[in-house]
């Protein structure tokens, strides 16, 4: 299981700020994938983070359990 | 220096640290509800040369988080307000106020004569702007943005370091930007401390500034996320670039709430029979199928802002108002839908 | 209510919730650093009944952080001058204010008039009194410290939770909160931020409030840490308990900034020859030798603070001036040698 | 090895915010006891957290690996 951590307008879509999921086997990019098809995300531009750094959204590294993700979109406010 | 002793009392500032404050020259974009809670902690501390740009007036539903406005404020300009304030405060400071709106045509001019540069803003377009402007001036870019209940700060551009591109690569995102998102004041303030503090750092040459982190706090929880990233910029950001991005005569799109508040005219292009109507502040309509012959009509020198049902034919009423020198002419993208959808209740223009 | 509604559109709000803002009674203790960055946010948001208690009056000094306070209002009282800016912000707002000290005989009435109780303070034993005339009246108190770069954020009392007892146990704590350590303004306004979330998370009774958890933020590398703790006093806090703890006569101590704040007449009661020599503002010498003959000099109904050499003259001298009906006499623990310790450069005495 | 943190005034005495010691076998108390005769900490009143949750200083909890334990003074400023 992996930890998702979702922020901002994210949040409000997937209705919670994380979730855990079964993650074995999947890449970074499958596991978007997963989550698009969940929530339907694919309009928002969101940058993804794996444990804490920063990731390319088509990345093909492969998730671990106890892995964190999270979604971060940008922020407008002010 | 005295009034300063409790800082100056502190290892980490000392009278040369206090020196550097007094020295250093910050920039402050927006006089909004971040600027309001940065500029007074700024200006106390004793940074003498502060500037604010922003071209907007103080309305009654601003009083609710930006704490440096009074009700007798109401109408008048921020900048000239803040600035009222701020010397009250503190005399000593050096205020340069910009009373317009940063655009590609004044940002450089204006970052160069400064240290470091404050997003108290609350667009996206323009943080991109502000991004690559730092980038070509090379000025340390102290970013702070909000939704709802949670806030992001970062600095970027610092020493060299990851940009606003390298953690949002896609300046085209479809972001609700206008939207109205209902916002508490203590959120909007504590983001504001948090870029206050890392500016306050970075002058004093302090703790570690927030480069290449961005922090994530969700005031209802308290939860801190910390992410960090690496500079991966996939463009070049020089001048050429900046020029055609933000300087060409391409069509500049405007959100209905940001017409509003910059004071535009609107022209509704639509034909008369089309619905729904939309009530604007100052608004004419000339359907786009006679503007040709009515364009004598209106003032070149005027700003304004175009509309129709969907934004496809107010790009064609735009590029024939261009050709006839109108100067100062944007697009309402995606036209009355997304007028509907934005309309911010904080114009009260219903 | 429409000044209001960039928070009332948040589904967090909405109109029950400014009606729960408008309702609530807030009492800040403390128009310092923490005060002023806490009251402007309270009252934008529309909290309509705010306490103020302070006997200070501004000093220059306190203008690096306390931005409430213009140049001009050095020497007033700092009630009186936060009252007039927050009427400025939001003429709505009924501001009460009480333009003395807390103390044991003034507390349990004063929070009685109160639904939330803010520690806006800089002094431990203040804490501890404020904590239990918190427990005694049922308030929940919203804890704020700063040393240097770091800060403490804690709700305590929250519907029968942990207290300020159950984190730190002893309070004899020889904590040196007289002594000047030095401060940036943006520290105490982040915490103070921190503070006034967690009042408008419990009048709106959303998000999670920070009972039985002390936050720890560290504004030079941004770090923060969270404690959790149960309740788990030692002590009964009732009535009876707080008599004796904050209104017998038992001698009251009071550290020298604290008596130079307060406008306390000094007796230095060491013989003549006794060195070092002291400058305070206000202050005679009158050796404990021949105290009883000079009594009749002295006000019975003025305010002093007597000290000796290293505390323990000083209270025989006390007991004295307390038989001949003297009320309001404070000793300076630890004499002399703790006065030269913590003489605060704010002040400016020297 | 346990992770000692230090907050406020204490961190001033050990001049570090953090720092690895070896635990094995020890509990809260003597872990304490051995600050104490390092840094001499002795006078400051502190209370003190074993991995996020205040504990009695006279603990007899023994530590392991990874623990994180904080020192944490009160604090008068404001």
């Amino acid at each position: 299981m992996a930890v998702i951590k979702y922020f901002g307008a994210i949040a409000e879509v997937t209705n919670c700020n994380e979730e855990q999921i079964e993650v074995s086997d999947l890449k970074v990019s499958d596991c978007l994938e997963l989550l698009n098809e969940k929530y339907n995300l694919n309009t928002i531009d969101v940058s993804v983070a794996l444990n804490q750094n920063l990731v390319d959204r088509e990345s093909t590294i492969k998730l671990s359990d106890n892995d964190e993700i999270a979604l971060l979109p940008p922020f407008a406010g002010g | 220096m005295e009034r300063y002793n409790r800082q100056i009392q502190l290892p980490q500032v000392g009278k040369t640290g206090q020196q550097k404050l007094k020295d250093a020259k910050i920039l402050v974009v927006g006089a909004g509800g971040l600027g309001c809670a940065i500029l007074p902690y700024l200006a106390a501390s004793g940074i003498e040369n502060i500037g604010i740009i922003d071209g907007d007036t103080i309305e009654e539903t601003n009083l609710q988080r930006q704490i440096l406005y009074t009700e007798k404020a109401i109408k008048q300009q921020k900048v000239v307000v803040a600035k009222q304030q701020l010397k009250a405060l503190n005399s000593n400071v050096n205020i340069e106020i910009y009373n317009y709106y940063l655009s590609g045509k004044n940002a450089l001019e204006i970052f160069k004569n400064y240290d470091i540069i404050i997003d108290a803003t609350d667009s996206i377009q323009t943080r991109y702007l502000i991004n690559d402007a730092c980038i070509i001036t090379n000025k340390p870019f102290v970013y702070g943005s909000i939704y709802r209940f949670e806030g992001q700060v970062s600095v970027f551009n610092y020493k060299n370091g990851p940009t606003y591109r390298c953690l949002f690569k896609n300046d085209k995102a479809k972001v609700t930007n206008c939207e109205t998102v209902g916002v508490l004041g203590t959120t909007v303030g504590l983001i504001g401390m948090l870029q206050a503090n890392e500016v306050i750092k970075m002058i004093l040459e302090i703790g570690d500034v927030l480069s290449g982190k961005l922090l994530v706090y969700n005031t209802l929880n308290n939860a801190q996320n910390g992410i960090n990233f690496k500079k991966s910029e996939t463009k070049i950001i020089d001048e050429a670039f900046f020029n055609s991005e933000y300087k060409t005569h391409k069509i500049e799109a405007v959100c209905v709430n940001e017409a509003i508040s910059q004071n535009l005219i609107f022209i509704d292009v639509r034909e008369l029979h089309e619905t729904p109507k939309i009530t604007v502040p100052n608004g004419v309509q000339i359907p786009l199928s006679i503007l040709e012959t009515k364009i004598k009509n209106l003032n070149k020198n005027e700003n304004y802002a175009v509309y129709c049902q969907s934004g496809k034919r107010s790009i064609e009423a735009i590029k024939l108002l261009k050709n006839h020198q109108f100067q100062n002419v944007k697009n309402i993208e995606g036209g009355v839908i997304s007028m509907q959808q934005n309309i911010n209740n904080e114009k009260s223009i219903y």
